[in-house]
C-alpha cells in the first residue's frame, strides 16, 4: 500500500485502543471501532501477504534511528517466519470483535491493544523494540485476565505476570549481553536482530545469555516444566483472552526462538538441542496425557494447547529445514485449529453456562453445523491429513526423525495421544445421549456461521493446497538455519576429520 | 507423453464432490428432511461414474505395451521443503487399475443395497455422505503416487470407518467401538508415517513418487530397508486387523451392514495388503522382513479362525473370517507372492461381501437381531439370500473351481514352493477351520427349526434393491477365480501377468505331483471341516455351552481385557495422576513455595523495624563496625 | 565573573525567592494558597532559566566556579532541573494536600525553596566543607518540613528521628571531612585528587578513614543498608507531599554529590568498588524484603526507594571515573523522580481527610471510581518496576548496560534478580485497584485540581522521558 | 604530637557515639551529638596546624556555627516531644514501625 504498511499495522490499533479508554466512550462504539481496526488490519495483512516476495530477506523494511547513542533503532520487517504470525493475527482477531457482542469497553479496546503489540513484536527488526512490544503484548492480558476473569481470576493473573516478568527480565539482561559483546567486538552500539547474527559467542556468559532467553521463551510457549501458569490462566481467563493468549502469542515465543535464539546463539543451540527437544517432546506427551483426565473442556484444551506447542517448539529444535518450516506452518495451522476450538468453547459456556464434559452430550443432533465446525477444526487439530495440520506435524516428524529417530519416534506418538483425548472429549459433548441441559443448545447462528466460514475454509485448503504458503516460510527457514548449518558443518567435519583419523590408525596397525 | 492421463483425478473426485454436495444438503435439511428418496441416488453416481473411468483406465493400459503399462497425472504440487517434493499425484498401473476395479464396482453395489437397507433411517443423508467420503478416499488411497499421498487416503479411509462404526451415535458402546477403531489405526499410522520418514531420509531426496522410490531402491542399506519394511507393515497391522492391532474390526462391527461389508470386508481393510505389494520393491530385498509378515498373517488367520468358531453373532463371525481371510492375504504377500496375495483380495471381496450383504438380509429379516442361536430354518423364508449366501461360503471356504479355492490355494501353494513348509501346513489347517465356522454359520441360521418362531413368521425375503446386487456378486464370487486359473488347470494366470510389471516376484519350478499334492490337501481339509460341520449343526442344534479351552476361545482368549488392563486404564489412571497428584503436587509446588516463603520473609524482616530509634542507631553503628573491620582487613 | 552568576542564577534565584517568601509570609493577607502559587511561580523560572542553560550554554564538562569551590557540569544541571522540577511538583500537590489537611501555614513554601536551594549548592559543591553546609542547609529546612504537622504525634516522632539520626550521620560527615583533610591537606576535591594521584591512596589511612566516614554519611542520607532503617518510618510520618519530596529532590541531591565524591579521583572509586558492590546488593535486597510486608503505601514506596537507592549504588559502582558524565544516574533519577513523584502526588490528593486513605486496603476498586487517577498510578508503578515504554525502563536499561559493560555482570543480574522481587508489591496495588470491586467513594476536595492536573503531567513525563531520546 | 590529639578527638568522637546509642535521653542524645562534632572541630584545628593553613580554623568555625542552628532545632523539637509526651524518653516514641 505505501511505506509505513507496517506500522500502520502496529499503531492504528494500539492508538485506536488508548482512545477507546481515554475516553468514556460506550461499549456500542467501543466494539464497532474494533472491528473496523481489525477489519483494516486485516486489509493490511492481506495486503503484505500478497506483495510479499517468496524470498529469505526481511521485507516491507522501515528504519528510524532512535536512540542511536546506544544503536537502539525503530526498525520493523516482516520475513516469512513474522509473516504468517501477522497473518494469523489479522486473520483471527476480527473474528473476536464479531463473535462477543456484549462485552465492555475495556475487552475491545485491550484486544485492540494486544493486537497491534503483537503485531509490532513480529515485526520488530531491533531486539530492544521487540523486547518493549514483548512487554506491552503482556499488560492488556494482564487487565482482561484481571478484569473479566473466572472466579479464580486474580491468582491466575499474578502467576502469568509475575511468571512471564520475570522470564522476560532475564531476557532483558541477556539482551544486553548480546549488544555489550556487540560493542566489545565490532566498536559500536547495535540491537538490529540481523547485526547481532554476526556475533561470535562463546564462553560461559554466553551460555547464561542464551539460558535467559530460552526460559523467557519456553515460559511463553510454554515448554515443559514451566507450563504450569498456562492451564490456570487459560481456563480463567476470557474466551478471547485464552484465544489471543493460545492462538498467537505462545506462537510468538516459538518466533521468538526462530528468530533470536538459533541464528544468535547458533553454537549453544547445537549444543542444547537434545535437551530442548527431549523437553518438547516430553511435554507433548506429558500434557497430552494429562487433558483426557479434565473434566473442564477449556482447561483439556489448555492442556492440548500446551501437547501442541511442545511439538512446534520441537519442530524448531531438530534444526533443519523440514522440522523448521513445519513449525512454522504448525503454527499457523494451530492457531486456526486450536484457537478456534478455544472460541467454540467458550460459545459451548456462553450457551451451556457450564463447562464441564459431564454435563454435555448429545449437542450434534441440536447444533449440526456447529458439530461440523467443530469437528472440522478438531480433525485439523489432530493433524488428519487433508487438513491444515497433517502437513505441518508430518514435516515436524519428519525432521525429528532426521534430527534423531528416537526423538522422532516420541514425537510421532503425538498422533495417538492427540486423538485419544480429543475423540474422548467428542464422544462426550457431541455424541452419546442429549440431556435437558443440552436440548435447548441454539445451533451456530448465520451470523456466527459466517465469521467461522472463512477460517474453516482455511483450515482445509491450507491441507489441501499448501504449497503457497510454504514457499514464503522455506527461504526464511533456510536463512534462520544457515548459521546453524555452518556450526554443524564443522562438528561434522571434525567428527569425519576424527573417523578418517581412526581409520589412519586401524590401518597402522 | 503418452503415460499422462488427465482424467485420474476425477476418479476420487465424483465421490468426493457427492459427498460434499450431500453433506451439505443434510447440513441444511436435517431438520425438516425433504429429499430423503433422493439422496440415494445422488450417491450412487459418484461410484458408477468413477467404475466407468476405471473401466476406461483399464483398457487404457491393455492398450499398452507391457513394460511402460503405466499412468500418472501430477495434479500440482502438493508442498516443497528443502529435498521433500511431493506432488498431489495419481498413479494407475495394473495393480492400482484392478484395485480400482473392484472397488468401485463393489462399491457401487454396496451404494445400491445401502438405498434399500437402509430406507427410512433417520440421518439416512449422513450416511451416503460417509459413504461417498469412503469411496473417495479410498480411491485417493489406491490411487496415490506417494507413499504421502497414500497417506491421505489411507487415514481418510480410517476417518470414515471411526464416523461410519459409530454411526448410531446414541449408543455410548457404538462411539466407544468407532474410537477404538481410530485409535488402533492410528497406532498402525504411526507406523506408517515413520516409516515414510526413514524411507524420506534414506532415498528420497531424489523424488518420493513410487517410480523414483522404486528406481533408487537398490541404495537402501539392509538395515533402513528392514526397518522401514517393519513400521509400514506396523501400519499394514493397523489397517488390516493383523496381529497384534486386529481387536478393532470385530468391534467394528457395530456399524451398518453396508458398511461391514464395504469398509471392514471387501476394501479398506485390504488396504495393508496392497501397500505391501506397493512397496514390494522394497519387500523383495529384504526376505526377512517377508517371512516375519507372512508368520503374522498366517498366526493371525490361525487366531481369528479359532475365534471365528465360537462366535455366536452372525456379523462377528464373518468378521473374524475377514481376518483370517487377511491373515492368509498377508501370508502371501510375505512369502513374495504378491499376485496371490492381491488375488485373494480380489476373490475376497467379492465373497466377503456377498456374505455380510447376506447376513445384513437376514439381520434385516429378522428385525436387528444378529445371533445366530437366535435363528433357524430361514432357508424357506429367504431362498435368494440362501443360495446367494451358500455360494458365498463355499467360495469362502474354498470348495474347489469356487474363487476363493484358486485364491488361497495359489497363496499357499506359493508358500510351499518358496519353502515355508510351516506356514503351509497352518495355512492348510485353517482352511479347514474356515469351512468349519462357515458352515456352522449357514446350517445354524438357515436349516433346522426356526428357535424364535415369533421372528421368524415375520422374517422375509429382501426387496430387489438388496437381493439384486446379491445375485450379481454370488456371480463375482462364482467365477472370479477363473481370472487367474493356474496352469494345472490350463489356464495362464492373467491376474499374475497382469501384475507382473508392478510386482517384484519370481516363479519357482515346482513338480506337477507337489503341487497336485498340495491343492488335494487343501481340499481334504476342507472337506473335513464341512463334514464337521455338518455333524454338529446340520440337523438343527441347541446353543452350546463352553468350558475349557472352548471357553477360553469363546472369550477370544481375553485379549480385550488384557488390552484394556494393560494400556487403556494405565493410560486413563496415569491422567488422573497427572491431574489430581502431580499438577497440584509436583509442577505447580514449587512456585506454590516460593510465593509462600517469598511472604514469609517479607512478614519476617518487619521484626526489624522495631521503631526505636536508638535501635537504629545502633544498626548504624554495628554496620559501621562490620564494615571497618573489613576495610581494616582488606587494608592489611 | 557574569558568567559565574549565570550558572548559578538557578540557585540564587530559588535561595532569595525562599527568603521573599519567608518576608512575605509574615503579612496576614498572603494566604498560603497565593503563597503555593508563588512558590510555583518561583521554582517554574528556576526550572525554565535551568532549562535555558543547559540547552543555550555550551556544554563545558567541567566548569569551576568560585575558584573551584562549585562545579557546574551538564550532569550538576540534569540534577539541578530535576531538583526544581520536585519542587515544582511538590508546591502543586502541597497546594491540593493543604485543602483536606488544614495546618499549613505560610511559611511552608519558602521552607521548600531553602531545602531546594540547599539541594542545587550541593549537586555543585566540590568542596567538603561547602558539601557540609549545603547538605546542613537542605537537611535543617527538611527537618522542619517533616514535623510540620505540629498537632500529629507520627510527624513529631518521624522529625525526631531523622533529626537525631540525620544530626548523627552529620557528625560522621565533619569527622569524615577532618579526616580528609588531615590526610589530604585540603577540602577542594581538586586538591584532594592531586593528592592522591600524587601519594597514593591505600596507604594513606587517614583519607581511607575519612572518605570512609562521608561515604557513610552519604549512605545514610540515601538510606542504603545498613543506614536503612529510619526511612520507612520518617517517610510514613511525614506529610504526603514532603515525603515525595524528599523521596525524590533530596536522593537527587545526595546522588549526585555522592557520585562527584566518589569520581573525584579514579583511585578512591577504586578503593571503594568492592565495598560499594556488596551494598548495593544488600541494599536492594533489604528493601525487597522490607517492602513486601508493607501495608502502607508510603512505607512500601520508602522501602522500594531504598532499592532504588540500589540500583543506583550499581550505578556508581559502574561509573568510569576517566569520562564521567553522570548520564546514567541522572536519567535513573530523573525516571524514578517522575514516577515516585507521580504517586505522591496522587496520594496527596486521594488520601482525603488527614491521610485516612493509606493503606494497599484502602485503594481497592479505585479503578471503577476514579480511572484516570487508577490509570496514572498504574503508570508510575509500571514506570518503577521497569515495564516498557515506561521512563523506568530505560532508566533500568542504562543501569544494566553499565554495569555489565564495566563487567560487573554479577551485580546485573542481582539487579535483575532484585526487580523480579520488585514485582509482586508494585502489582499488589494495581491488582487492588482494578480487580477489586470499591468499597470507598474516593471523595475528595475536588475544587482544586492542582494536584490531580500535576498528576497528569507528570504520567505524561514518563512516556515522554522513556521514548524521546534524551541524549545523555 | 599530633597524634595525641587526634586521640583526644577519637576518643570524645567514640564518646559521643555510645552517648547517642546507650542513652535514652533526648537532650543526652543531642548533646552526644555535640560531642561528636566538637571531636571533629578539634580534629580539624589539629590538622590545620599541622598543614599550618587557616583553613582548619575557619572550617571549624564554620562547624560550629552549623552545629548551632542544629542545635536550636533539636531544642525546638525537644520541647514538642515535651508537648506530646510528657517526657523525653527516645523509647517512649515508637508508633511508627513494622
Amino acid at each position: 500500500m505505501f511505506e509505513h504498511t507496517l506500522s500502520l499495522m502496529i499503531f492504528l490499533p494500539i492508538a485506536a485502543g488508548l482512545i477507546l479508554l481515554l475516553t468514556p466512550a460506550g461499549k456500542g462504539i467501543a466494539r464497532v471501532t474494533g472491528i473496523a481496526i481489525s477489519m483494516a488490519a486485516l486489509i493490511l495483512g492481506v495486503d503484505v501477504f500478497t506483495k510479499f516476495k517468496p524470498v529469505g530477506e526481511l521485507q516491507f523494511t522501515e528504519f528510524i534511528p532512535w536512540f542511536p547513542h546506544v544503536g537502539i533503532n525503530y526498525s520493523l520487517g516482516v520475513d516469512g517466519i513474522s509473516l504468517f504470525i501477522l497473518l494469523a493475527a489479522s486473520v483471527l482477531l476480527p473474528l473476536v470483535f464479531l463473535l462477543f457482542t456484549t462485552k465492555e469497553k475495556g475487552y475491545y479496546a485491550n484486544l485492540l491493544i494486544v493486537q497491534g503489540a503483537m503485531a509490532g513484536a513480529v515485526c520488530a527488526a531491533d531486539i530492544i523494540l521487540f523486547y518493549i512490544f514483548w512487554e506491552i503484548m503482556l499488560l492488556p492480558v494482564f487487565f482482561m485476565l484481571g478484569l473479566y476473569g473466572g472466579e479464580k481470576k486474580i491468582a491466575a493473573t499474578l502467576k502469568i505476570t509475575i511468571y512471564t516478568i520475570a522470564g522476560s527480565l532475564l531476557m532483558l539482561a541477556a539482551i544486553i549481553y548480546l549488544g555489550v559483546a556487540y560493542h566489545s567486538q565490532f566498536g559500536e552500539w547495535n540491537f538490529a536482530i540481523s547485526k547481532l547474527t554476526q556475533l561470535d559467542l562463546n564462553g560461559g556468559v554466553a551460555t547464561l545469555a542464551f539460558i535467559g532467553f530460552m526460559i523467557a521463551f519456553a515460559i511463553k510457549i510454554p515448554l515443559f516444566p514451566f507450563h504450569t501458569w498456562l492451564p490456570d490462566a487459560y481456563t480463567e481467563a476470557p474466551t478471547a483472552t485464552t484465544f489471543v493468549l493460545s492462538a498467537i502469542m505462545a506462537k510468538i515465543g516459538v518466533y521468538a526462538v526462530i528468530r533470536m535464539v538459533v541464528p544468535v546463539f547458533d553454537e549453544d543451540f547445537a549444543r542444547f538441542a537434545l535437551l530442548l527437544s527431549l523437553s518438547g517432546v516430553f511435554g507433548m506427551m506429558y500434557c497430552g496425557i494429562a487433558a483426557i483426565a479434565q473434566n473442564d473442556i477449556k482447561r483439556m484444551f489448555a492442556f492440548s494447547s500446551a501437547s501442541h506447542m511442545g511439538i512446534i517448539a520441537l519442530g524448531v529444535f531438530t534444526c533443519n529445514v523440514q522440522g523448521l518450516t513445519g513449525s512454522v506452518y504448525q503454527i499457523i495451522a494451530h492457531a486456526t485449529s486450536t484457537g478456534v476450538l478455544f472460541l467454540f468453547a467458550g460459545i459451548i459456556e456462553d450457551r451451556m453456562q457450564t463447562r464441564k464434559i459431564e454435563a454435555l452430550g448429545g449437542i450434534a443432533y441440536h447444533a449440526p453445523v456447529f458439530a461440523l465446525y467443530f469437528a472440522i477444526a478438531l480433525l485439523a487439530s489432530v493433524g488428519l491429513p487433508g487438513t491444515s495440520g497433517f502437513i505441518g506435524e508430518f514435516l515436524i516428524i519428519l525432521g525429528a526423525v532426521k534430527f534423531s529417530p528416537f526423538i522422532g519416534i516420541l514425537a510421532g506418538t503425538t498422533l495417538i495421544i492427540g486423538v485419544c483425548y480429543m475423540l474422548w472429549m467428542f464422544q462426550r459433548v457431541f455424541f452419546e445421549k442429549d440431556n435437558e441441559l443440552t436440548v435447548t443448545f441454539k445451533d451456530l447462528t448465520l451470523k456466527e456461521g459466517i465469521c467461522f466460514l472463512p477460517v474453516v475454509l482455511l483450515i482445509i485448503v491450507m491441507g489441501l493446497y499448501p504449497q503457497p504458503f510454504i514457499e514464503k516460510i522455506e527461504p526464511a527457514a533456510q536463512i534462520q538455519l544457515a548459521h546453524l548449518a555452518d556450526t554443524q558443518h564443522v562438528q561434522v567435519a571434525d567428527s569425519v576429520n576424527a573417523q578418517d583419523h581412526g581409520h589412519l590408525l586401524e590401518l597402522n596397525k | 507423453m503418452e503415460n499422462s492421463a488427465t482424467y485420474l483425478m476425477y476418479i476420487p473426485l465424483f465421490p468426493l464432490l457427492g459427498a460434499v454436495i450431500i453433506g451439505l444438503m443434510h447440513v441444511f435439511t436435517c431438520k425438516r428432511p425433504i429429499f430423503e428418496k433422493f439422496y440415494g441416488i445422488i450417491a450412487c453416481i459418484g461410484p458408477i461414474l468413477s467404475f466407468v473411468l476405471a473401466l476406461r483406465v483399464f483398457f487404457n493400459l491393455k492398450g499398452m505395451p507391457e513394460e511402460g503399462r503405466y499412468l500418472i497425472q501430477k495434479a500440482f504440487t502438493w508442498f516443497q521443503v528443502g529435498d521433500l517434493d511431493v506432488a498431489m499425484g495419481f498413479l494407475a498401473d495394473p495393480l492400482s487399475s484392478l484395485m480400482l476395479l473392484f472397488v468401485t464396482f463393489i462399491g457401487s453395489l454396496i451404494h445400491i443395497y445401502s438405498i434399500g437397507y437402509m430406507g427410512g433411517e433417520k440421518n439416512y443423508a449422513k450416511f451416503f455422505a460417509y459413504l461417498n467420503l469412503f469411496l473417495g478416499s479410498m480411491l485417493v488411497l489406491v490411487l496415490g503416487d506417494s507413499p504421502v499421498v497414500m497417506f491421505v487416503g489411507w487415514e481418510g479411509v480410517g476417518l470414515c470407518s471411526y464416523l461410519l462404526i459409530s454411526f448410531y451415535t446414541t449408543e455410548t458402546e457404538n462411539v466407544i467401538a468407532g474410537n477404538k477403531a481410530f485409535i488402533v489405526n492410528r497406532i498402525g499410522d504411526l507406523g506408517f508415517v515413520l516409516g515414510m520418514s526413514f524411507l524420506f531420509w534414506a532415498i528420497g531426496a531424489h523424488g518420493f513418487d513410487y517410480m523414483a522410490l522404486k528406481a533408487n531402491a537398490h541404495h537402501l542399506a539392509p538395515g533402513v530397508a528392514l526397518t522401514v519394511c517393519l513400521l509400514l507393515f506396523v501400519g499394514a497391522t493397523g489397517k488390516s486387523a493383523q496381529i497384534p492391532l486386529y481387536v478393532w474390526l470385530p468391534d467394528a462391527m457395530a456399524g451398518p451392514t453396508p458398511v461391514s461389508a464395504l469398509i471392514h470386508a471387501a476394501t479398506m481393510v485390504t488396504a495393508g495388503v496392497y501397500m505391501v505389494a506397493r512397496f514390494s520393491f522394497i519387500y523383495a530385498h529384504v526376505p526377512v522382513a517377508g517371512s516375519i509378515v507372512a508368520w503374522v498373517g498366517i498366526l493371525t488367520a490361525l487366531l481369528a479362525a479359532i475365534f471365528g468358531m465360537f462366535q455366536d453373532d452372525i456379523k462377528k463371525v464373518l468378521a473374524y473370517s475377514t481376518v483370517s481371510q487377511l491373515g492368509y492375504m498377508f501370508a502371501g504377500v510375505g512369502v513374495a507372492a504378491y499376485s496371490a496375495g492381491i488375488f485373494h483380495v480380489f476373490t475376497h471381496a467379492f465373497f466377503k461381501a456377498l456374505l455380510f450383504l447376506g447376513a445384513g438380509a437376514v439381520i434385516y429379516a429378522m428385525h436387528h437381531q444378529q445371533n445366530i442361536w437366535k435363528m433357524g430354518g430361514l432357508k424357506k423364508k429367504m431362498p435368494i439370500t440362501y443360495y446367494t449366501m451358500v455360494i458365498g461360503a463355499l467360495a469362502l471356504a474354498g470348495c474347489p473351481f469356487f474363487s476363493g479355492f484358486f485364491s488361497k490355494d495359489e497363496i499357499l501353494f506359493m508358500a510351499l514352493a518358496n519353502g515355508h513348509w510351516g506356514i503351509w501346513l497352518v495355512g492348510v489347517a485353517v482352511a479347514g477351520m474356515t469351512a468349519y465356522y462357515t458352515f456352522r454359520m449357514i446350517f445354524v441360521v438357515f436349516h433346522g427349526e426356526p428357535r424364535d418362531q415369533h421372528a421368524y413368521d415375520h422374517a422375509h425375503e429382501a426387496p430387489l434393491v438388496m437381493t439384486l446386487p446379491l445375485i450379481i456378486l454370488a456371480v463375482g464370487a462364482l467365477f472370479a477365480g477363473y481370472l487367474n486359473l493356474p496352469a494345472i488347470f490350463g489356464g495362464d494366470q492373467e491376474v499374475t501377468h497382469w501384475l507382473a510389471p508392478v510386482v517384484v516376484e519370481h516363479h519357482p519350478h515346482v513338480s506337477k505331483f507337489v503341487e497336485l499334492l498340495a491343492m488335494c490337501a487343501s481340499i481334504v481339509a476342507f472337506i473335513i471341516g464341512i463334514r464337521l460341520a455338518w455333524q454338529r449343526f446340520g440337523k438343527g442344534a441347541e446353543e452350546p455351552t463352553f468350558s475349557g479351552f472352548t471357553e477360553f476361545a469363546y472369550h477370544k482368549f481375553y485379549v480385550d481385557e488384557l488390552y484394556d488392563s494393560v494400556f487403556v486404564q494405565p493410560y486413563k489412571r496415569i491422567g488422573g495422576a497427572i491431574r489430581n497428584a502431580i499438577e497440584p503436587n509436583v509442577t505447580d509446588a514449587p512456585i506454590k513455595l516460593v510465593s509462600q516463603l517469598y511472604m514469609m520473609v517479607g512478614q519476617a524482616f518487619k521484626v526489624f523495624q522495631v521503631g526505636f530509634v536508638r535501635v537504629y542507631a545502633i544498626y548504624m553503628i554495628v554496620g559501621l563496625s562490620v564494615m571497618s573491620l573489613i576495610l581494616s582487613f582488606s587494608l592489611n | 565573573m557574569n558568567n559565574d552568576f549565570l550558572l548559578l542564577m538557578p540557585m540564587l534565584l530559588v535561595g532569595i525567592g525562599g527568603i521573599g517568601l519567608m518576608i512575605a509570609s509574615t503579612y496576614e493577607s498572603i494566604t498560603h494558597e497565593r503563597m503555593a502559587i508563588s512558590g510555583m511561580g518561583l521554582f517554574g523560572v528556576a526550572f525554565l532559566f535551568q532549562l535555558g542553560n543547559t540547552v543555550a550554554h555550551p556544554t563545558i564538562p567541567y566548569e569551576q566556579v568560585f575558584n573551584g569551590m562549585l562545579v557546574v557540569s551538564d550532569f550538576t544541571r540534569a540534577s539541578g532541573m530535576i531538583i526544581l522540577g520536585c519542587g515544582l511538583a511538590t508546591c502543586m500537590s502541597a497546594y491540593t494536600y493543604f485543602k483536606q489537611n488544614p495546618f499549613c501555614t505560610s511559611e511552608f513554601y519558602s521552607l521548600i525553596a531553602f531545602s531546594a536551594c540547599g539541594m542545587l549548592l550541593l549537586t555543585m559543591a566540590q568542596e567538603l566543607i561547602s558539601v557540609f553546609i549545603a547538605l546542613e542547609i537542605m537537611s535543617l529546612a527538611i527537618y522542619i518540613l517533616v514535623g510540620y504537622n505540629r498537632q500529629s504525634q507520627t510527624a513529631t516522632e518521624a522529625v525526631l528521628k531523622y533529626l537525631m539520626l540525620g544530626a548523627f550521620a552529620g557528625a560522621f560527615f565533619t569527622m569524615g571531612a577532618a579526616l580528609i583533610y588531615g590526610g589530604a591537606g585540603s577540602t577542594k576535591f581538586t586538591e584532594i585528587s592531586a593528592s592522591i594521584s600524587a601519594n597514593g591512596y591505600a596507604g594513606n589511612a587517614a583519607l581511607i578513614g575519612g572518605s570512609f566516614l562521608v561515604i557513610v554519611a552519604f549512605l545514610f542520607k540515601v538510606a542504603a543498608f545498613p543506614f536503612h532503617a529510619w526511612v520507612t518510618d520518617v517517610y510514613e510520618g511525614a506529610s504526603t507531599p514532603i515525603t515525595g519530596f524528599m523521596a525524590t529532590a533530596l536522593k537527587t541531591a545526595v546522588f549526585a554529590v555522592f557520585a562527584n565524591f566518589l569520581v573525584l579521583n579514579n583511585g578512591l572509586h577504586e578503593g571503594w568498588i568492592n565495598g560499594l558492590f556488596y551494598i548495593s546488593i544488600l541494599t536492594m535486597f533489604v528493601g525487597n524484603l522490607v517492602a513486601i510486608g508493607q501495608e502502607s503505601l508510603k512505607r512500601m514506596l520508602a522501602a522500594s526507594g531504598i532499592v532504588h537507592s540500589g540500583y543506583l549504588l550499581i550505578a556508581l559502582v559502574a561509573i568510569n571515573t576517566e569520562q564521567f558524565t553522570g548520564g546514567v544516574i541522572a536519567y535513573y533519577l530523573a525516571a524514578y523522580s517522575v514516577g515516585t513523584l507521580g504517586i505522591f502526588a496522587a496520594l496527596s490528593y486521594l488520601g482525603g481527610e488527614d491521610e485516612k486513605r493509606m493503606n494497599f486496603a484502602d485503594f481497592k476498586g479505585l479503578a471503577k471510581v476514579r480511572p484516570y487517577s487508577a490509570a496514572a498510578i498504574t503508570i508510575f508503578l509500571l514506570s518503577m518496576a521497569g515495564i516498557p515504554p515506561t521512563a523506568g525502563f530505560m532508566g533500568k536499561f542504562y543501569i544494566i548496560t553499565s554495569a555489565i559493560s564495566a563487567g560487573q555482570i554479577a551485580l546485573a543480574v542481582f539487579g535483575i534478580i532484585s526487580s523480579i522481587l520488585s514485582m509482586w508489591y508494585y502489582l499488589r496495588l494495581i491488582v487492588n485497584m482494578y480487580f477489586h470491586d470499591a468499597v470507598d467513594t474516593f471523595e475528595t476536595d475536588t475544587c482544586h485540581k492542582m494536584a490531580p492536573v500535576c498528576t497528569m503531567v507528570l504520567a505524561l513525563c514518563v512516556f515522554a522521558i522513556g521514548l524521546y531520546p534524551i541524549i545523555i | 604530637m599530633i597524634h595525641s590529639y587526634l586521640m583526644v578527638s577519637v576518643i570524645l568522637f567514640c564518646i559521643g557515639m555510645l552517648g547517642v546509642i546507650s542513652r535514652r535521653n533526648v537532650f543526652t542524645v543531642f548533646m552526644s551529638i555535640e560531642l561528636m562534632l566538637n571531636a571533629a572541630n578539634l580534629a580539624f584545628v589539629a590538622f590545620s596546624r599541622l598543614h599550618e593553613s587557616m583553613d582548619g580554623h575557619v572550617l571549624a568555625l564554620m562547624v560550629m556555627a552549623v552545629a548551632a542552628a542544629e542545635a536550636a532545632l533539636a531544642l525546638a523539637v525537644v520541647i514538642l516531644l515535651h508537648k506530646h509526651k510528657g517526657k523525653l524518653d527516645t523509647n517512649v516514641f515508637s508508633l511508627l514501625k513494622g
